[in-house]
């Protein structure tokens, strides 16, 4: 074993010192019955075994650097440029846990302040904390946080029916055991129209920026309507689309939440992503999970600690507000690295080759017969696309061609059968959009 | 040795990545919804590398030195692991891939969902929760969607014992449960008697670790799960400390009827400084039905297709929670687990308990006569000193983790459990060497002297760190909670 | 320009500091008709599209790990633990230089000393460099010492034709502008009957172990010769064969070197690699190449610094011992890694299952028809088969099979032709030997 | 912070590795031959990854800060090309397969030799030798190879500037020629009458550095030439320096026959602590057929099978001077080199060599009036200091290096060149900000005000590292150069 050093000599000794013969006698206290019993299990693997064995597993996925990937719907393929990777696979910090002994924690106190601070210019919030599972708990948690922040009196929860499926599932999921109800699924409604559901006894009016279909959802007045209705608007925001778009606090919003796995973070079949979560200092102690503030030493130099704790588990029990102990620090230090590589032009850059190369993909295809583009409102990086054929019928024919095609609308949406939700990034080329048009024509 | 801040190198203009030139004709960009400010950090990639470098230099970590923290099970993360998960097989799969295209990552879910099985002794497992709380989160819900399902809608309570860990009765509380705290005995165990008069129609469950947060197995627990069965509760079990067991006595076999697992605990996945982990769940049969998805499945062939192999699918439980996060759960995670799991093997799984176990009441038996050992018992993984050493009244436990560290040592846990006075809560872990451990209790020994001799040297503690102590209230007071210009 | 941080207002200020308008007028006294010509080249990558480059170059490389290989002659396929990469790329390790400045290079400096602790360790020897450039300038490098060491009044090198023939051609090409003959190119002898051929003109003797063609040859009485007509013996040592086999230094060698790579270095298509050379205490002034030492500080603690410089290129120009400045140093890194984490036992038990996957093989090949097993002395994991095809036939017709054949030694020793020189390590299962017996047959 | 020796944490019993189980029958080991004894360490894996963590962290190096190590080029080394040489296309690929399986190598050496040629202005290129040292040694001979094989073999003495690196003469004596040493002219160039004086029937060539490591340019580059060339002899370029030029000027277009480059220096491979490096050398038309092999080269399909592609081969010069090392070359340097110049293009290497020019020029204006600086002119990529402070007579520039630690700075390259006394050789290249560089000048003004009133400061320096100044007289009298129990 070698990741135990007890050498036989190690053992005798020490076995002596405390004073018993066997370490089996360490069990005592076990029922005696229950002890060792006989497990069926594989035999263990050496290292290079264990590596081909792995090896030969992933190389039973289809990975989507061999193919061309038009396939997004909240998990995005960008490009992560190689300092993130050197950076978090540095071990003291993936070797480290949470910092809650600051002297010898700095570097990842620090790298936290610096990402609460970036999420929060962002997203225009004033606090953000680090962080969440995910963008679906995040979603959760701000539910739950409204919920709270209004004493636990409002009992309705509107949200957009745009927001993410998945999102949407896990919030349910996660307000089983509270009092609230969700409406809204009404997928006629847009941002505006919804509005007319939030009323005095509604804790929360939760939209996507952009909504799961990609577009960018008019946000004019939803704060004003929100808040004279006395509750609380929660915006579900992608971050890159925030390096080229209005930062939802411009536009009024009290929470802003997130996934941030295209901040870095590798597709890995979907985790361990982070859920990013900002909202104004009013509610910080409302808020869940973890904050990172400045404070100083007893020599008055700069440093930082983990703060505000009495809103934990840890402190506060049952009256936390919220479970969360463990979280994505290392997901939310590359999505750091990330936006500090990219940086203020860089975010931005990027984000307009998505929406140009995306609305170049929505023109080429509009003009092909038998297809149509059903997205008119003004999109980011993804759009709907009404097919020929069911979606899946045609993502086979399109895989053929050694391309990935989009998500099936239809999974979610029963009246969007046949609608593809189509996304395109930097790393697709011209030349990738050029094959995949070239497809559809063949395939439709 | 401090480090300016990201914002505070930056300079207009500079920026570290080289983005691709745009290959198609510009669109037309909605003027209404553009951003004017993007108050983001511009560095060069050079100086990018050396700040995070010089971070880096600033933490204490598993690689740097003995991580002695109780209840995180702060053991070496082997650095294969590292390697099998960034494969790019398994790096670069997108989790809407059609199945078909991805049967390896569903047969490393499979078969990780097959170990933890055989582990624990339970029916079924699923790998959804991103880590422990969240596992006790969602094994709370299946509590009350078990009951609710039998139209048993009055069980409102949940017993917890006044040792647990704080997640317990946040996640109790997150379902809607109230929480009912149970008392500890004199040796450390739950209280028989408290339990016993807390038992009735209205106890939806228990949640009880076992090794406690005391590291003290409880004697009673066949006992224990019989009153809490008794009165129709679900007992729950929460799995931080299994590496105190694993290997050695499976958790279904005491009376748990779900637990989780702590990948990032027990199969040494890296605890990232604060994450990401993984904190799978398992259930009796009874309960299966009720596991939040997607589970994986596999489609064993019939005689005449039998050289298709085997077909992996993902599968939602009929009377599911639902789910508890998007995707299939924390995979990254999942794979360096399985690893471990699978290069270990059961042997290898069982001589971790056992010198988990060693090590621990090795340091126990050299720190008890100097420190107050308020169980004295034949500890598990961990045990938990009292910092209170007599005739150093000024002292607290505080102080003596701040002078740890003066000696290279990441202090343990302090101040948990709640229940023992000024707790020190330590878990070296099964990786740590005898060498290792004369050290750090050798150290312990002369803290034990200086409280007594010079106490200001524990109260001015820490001398040698990067930065002196931090003011943690003044941090709570005036809260900056991110960098202004 | 992501490496380049100035901004115009930097550049701007810079010049104005320096007292000129344009960076152009910083290179006044280029010869102006030379300056800024115009180059053909292709435009910048960015990154993703760099990476994207590469790995399209590679992958148009057959690489050894989708293949069961058993080719070696010189450059091994051992398994890499994943510590070695994992030490060896963290940058405090590779973005440093030479550890010139003592005070902070104990990181390279305590390596490197350790380095030469193993390799004296495996060696049997009582000195060692940190290093030379691979296995053939050491092989190289050690007779010009022995030439130095003999005051360069000796003329003639015996080398033995089973020394690796790119370390003979070297060695050839190194004394070009050097007073000495090498002679021993007869391959019908083996060691002991090459012996005759030193007299006292001789200035050294060198010998391969395990040689060329994977045998062990019988070293007794070879130091009493050589010694006896004055003359050093140099010993050419594969370091994983040390784990098993005596070291050279028992039977007396004066100067040990060797191939590096199998310790920890990947294939890498030939390089970088390292070469390790070792010699006799008494020899340490005429040695090439860096030297650490044990010292101590000003305030009495231990630490290391280069050491006996004054044999090198910077202090003693063109009286020193050899021109070595930049050496392989990362890759003496990685050997001491592996070295360390195999450690006694391991190496030994490595070198075991090699040789007993290597005798595995060559039993199963000797049962089969038009296929002879030449190898008559013990050898370690290398052997020699005669075909009943040219063997670059024969390695063809192993590729259809996904099996990379062995090393043609008709390439090198006419004579040889149709002879195969197989190699087997631990990566070779069982099942990769029966598929490589199998089609040998069908192939025959 | 010292940390002991891995020998010294070695305990028996204990190893890092796990090794596959034999999977065939045993052979009988040859008894005679087999050793008994083996001494190396024995550790675990945690504790060996700890050991190296832990000393990696007592070096400096480019990514913690500042390096202005003159004549070392320790820019910033991308992280993209560490990523790119371990793809596991490259990184697993073995010399010895065939032509056909390798394409992929051979094209990236193909590549390279042509980015260089363009760079260069050099007809050929050959990337075997591993070092710029090697470069020279494999320059020389081909110097050597030109004039017999032209049956000149009166040519025996190679001409050398006194400002020249320890390698040219090093490398020139290995090829058996006499050295030459030129004197430098007032300005810092090569004396031109001396040179004249020196040159007859028995110059076989000059070696010659420019910009060279004064870091000046010399001047009179293309007189030098045509006074080498005039009496027969070749002109060697030593391309260490050609990061002030790159993009600017090609080094045949000055006059060079020869000329090998330092990968690890301008290209920005990473100097691994003192390697690898790769060496190659470019060479005139006249030259190209000595060349050492395997040098890449590519065969056009014709029209009919235009679409089996391009196919690259390795090729053996018809007069080569035969291999100087084993294989093709450091192909994993070559790799990183190619991709850093794919990665920047021309545009961006002129940038490289332009603004590592301003960044030297910056420093050595902040410098000068505080620092003697033997040459007065407009420098290179590099410039010479001296550390003899007016006013601080008792302190020499090792004490000034040693002091710059506690700034935390490497210290410049030192007492080199021989031809300034107490030499500082500052090249602060091109990856530098503004704010590091004046944070150096700042610092270097500091200590030559501390020279003055708080000598002792210097020579007790440093006072912040890890050990304080090294004792290296007494490690080479008594040499002990390997651990002993
Ligand atoms: C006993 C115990 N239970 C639960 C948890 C929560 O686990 P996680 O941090 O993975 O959410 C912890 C974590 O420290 C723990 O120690
Ligand atoms: C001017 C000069 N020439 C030659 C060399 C030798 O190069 P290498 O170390 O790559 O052998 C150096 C290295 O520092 C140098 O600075």
């Amino acid at each position: 074993m070698p990741y135990i050093p007890h050498s036989d000599a190690d053992r005798a000794a020490m076995l002596d010192a405390i004073g018993v013969k066997h370490i089996k006698n360490l069990f005592a206290d076990v029922p005696a019955k229950v002890l060792y019993p006989k497990f069926k299990f594989p035999p263990p693997l050496d290292e290079q075994t264990l590596l081909e064995h792995f090896r030969f597993a992933s190389d039973n996925n289809a990975n989507v650097n061999d193919y061309m990937c038009f396939l997004g719907a909240g998990a995005y393929r960008h490009f992560i440029p190689s300092v993130v990777d050197h950076i978090v696979s540095r071990s003291e910090f993936y070797t480290a846990y949470t910092p809650y002994q600051p002297e010898i924690s700095q570097g990842t106190l620090q790298a936290i302040f610096e990402y609460q601070s970036m999420i929060c210019a962002l997203t225009g919030m004033e606090v953000a904390n680090a962080s969440h599972y995910d963008g679906a708990t995040a979603v959760a948690e701000a539910v739950v946080m409204a919920y709270n922040v209004l004493r636990k009196k409002r009992n309705k929860v509107v949200m957009s029916p745009f927001v993410h499926p998945e999102y949407r599932a896990t919030t349910r999921t996660y307000v089983q055991g509270l009092d609230l109800e969700i409406v809204g699924d009404d997928t006629r409604q847009d941002a505006q129209s919804l509005l007319s559901l939030v009323d005095e006894e509604t804790a929360c009016f939760v939209t996507q920026f952009p909504n799961f279909l990609g577009e960018l959802e008019d946000f004019r007045g939803i704060a004003e309507h929100v808040h004279d209705k006395g509750a609380l608007w929660v915006v579900v925001a992608d971050p890159i689309a925030l390096g080229l778009f209005k930062a939802p606090g411009d536009y009024g919003a009290d929470i802003v939440v997130g996934e941030g796995q295209p901040l870095g973070n590798p597709l890995s079949f979907g985790g361990p992503y982070l859920g990013f979560f900002a909202t104004r200092e009013q509610y910080v102690h409302k808020m869940a999970g973890r904050l990172v503030g400045e404070t100083v030493d007893a020599e008055g130099k700069r440093g930082f600690v983990l703060t505000l704790s009495a809103r934990e588990q840890h402190i506060r029990r049952e009256r936390a507000t919220s479970n969360i102990c463990s979280n994505e620090a290392l997901n939310a230090l590359a999505a750091a690295v990330y936006l500090a590589a990219l940086g203020k032009c860089g975010l931005r850059q990027l984000a307009e080759i998505c929406y140009h190369k995306a609305h170049y993909l929505a023109r080429e295809i509009s003009k092909l017969r038998h297809y149509e583009v059903v997205t008119t409102k003004p999109f980011f990086r993804e759009f709907v696309v009404r097919c020929p054929k069911p979606v899946a019928e045609m993502n086979e024919a399109l895989l053929e061609r050694d391309i990935i095609g989009g998500y099936d609308l239809g999974r979610d949406y029963p009246e969007m059968a046949n609608h593809m939700l189509v996304c395109v990034t930097e790393r697709n080329s011209r030349l990738e959009i050029d094959t995949l048009v070239r497809a559809l024509k063949e395939v439709s | 040795m401090t480090e300016p801040l990201i914002f505070e190198i930056s300079r207009p203009g500079r920026c570290a990545a080289s983005l691709p030139e745009l290959d198609v004709p510009e669109a037309r960009l909605p003027q209404a919804f553009l951003r004017n400010d993007l108050p983001l950090p511009e560095v060069s990639e050079p100086d990018l590398v050396r700040h995070y470098v010089r971070l880096s230099h600033l933490n204490h970590a598993v690689d740097t030195g003995f991580y002695p923290l109780g209840s995180c099970t702060m053991k070496y993360n082997p650095k294969i692991n590292e390697v099998i998960s960034r494969l790019e097989g398994f790096a670069a799969v997108h989790p809407y891939q059609p199945a078909h295209m991805v049967q390896g990552c569903l047969y490393v879910m499979y078969v990780l969902q097959g170990l933890l099985q055989e582990i624990s002794g339970f029916a079924a497992i699923s790998l959804q929760p991103a880590a422990g709380a969240h596992g006790e989160f969602t094994g709370m819900l299946m509590v009350r969607a078990y009951h609710r399902d039998r139209g048993d809608l009055g069980r409102t309570k949940v017993l917890v014992p006044d040792s647990a860990h704080g997640t317990n009765p946040a996640s109790t509380a997150m379902c809607g449960f109230e929480v009912v705290e149970i008392r500890s005995d004199a040796r450390g165990n739950v209280d028989l008697e408290d339990l016993k008069a807390h038992c009735d129609e209205h106890v939806a469950g228990m949640m009880l670790t076992n090794p406690n947060t005391l590291g003290l197995f409880d004697e009673n627990i066949l006992e224990i799960a019989k009153i809490v069965h008794g009165c129709g509760g679900l007992l729950y079990g929460d799995g931080a400390n299994l590496n105190a067991i694993v290997g050695v006595v499976r958790p279904a076999d005491l009376g748990f009827d779900i637990m989780h697992f702590n990948l990032h605990k027990t199969f040494s996945t890296p605890h990232g400084g604060g994450g990401p982990g993984a904190g799978p769940v398992g259930v009796t049969k009874a309960l299966a039905d009720y596991l939040p998805g997607p589970i994986v499945r596999v489609e064993i062939p019939d005689e005449e297709s039998l050289d298709e192999g085997l077909y992996f699918y993902p599968f939602m439980p009929p009377k599911s929670i639902g789910r508890v996060k998007a995707f299939y759960g924390n995979f990254g995670v999942l794979v360096r687990a399985c690893a471990y799991i699978l290069h270990l093997g059961i042997e290898g799984l069982r001589q971790v308990a056992e010198h988990a176990v060693l090590n621990a009441n090795y340091l126990r038996v050299r720190l008890q006569d100097t420190y107050p050992l308020p169980y004295k018992r034949t500890c598990m993984h961990e045990f938990v000193l009292s910092g209170k050493i007599p005739g150093a009244e000024g002292v607290r436990t505080i102080d003596i983790a701040k002078r740890l560290m003066d000696f290279g040592f990441h202090p343990p846990t302090i101040y948990f459990p709640l229940i023992v006075p000024e707790a020190l809560m330590i878990e070296p872990t099964e990786t740590e060497s005898l060498e290792t451990l004369d050290a750090f209790a050798d150290a312990m020994l002369q803290i034990a002297e200086e409280a007594r001799t010079q106490p200001e040297l524990l109260h001015n503690a820490p001398h040698t760190t990067p930065l002196r102590r931090l003011d943690d209230v003044r941090a709570a007071r005036e809260p900056k909670l991110r960098w202004q210009p």
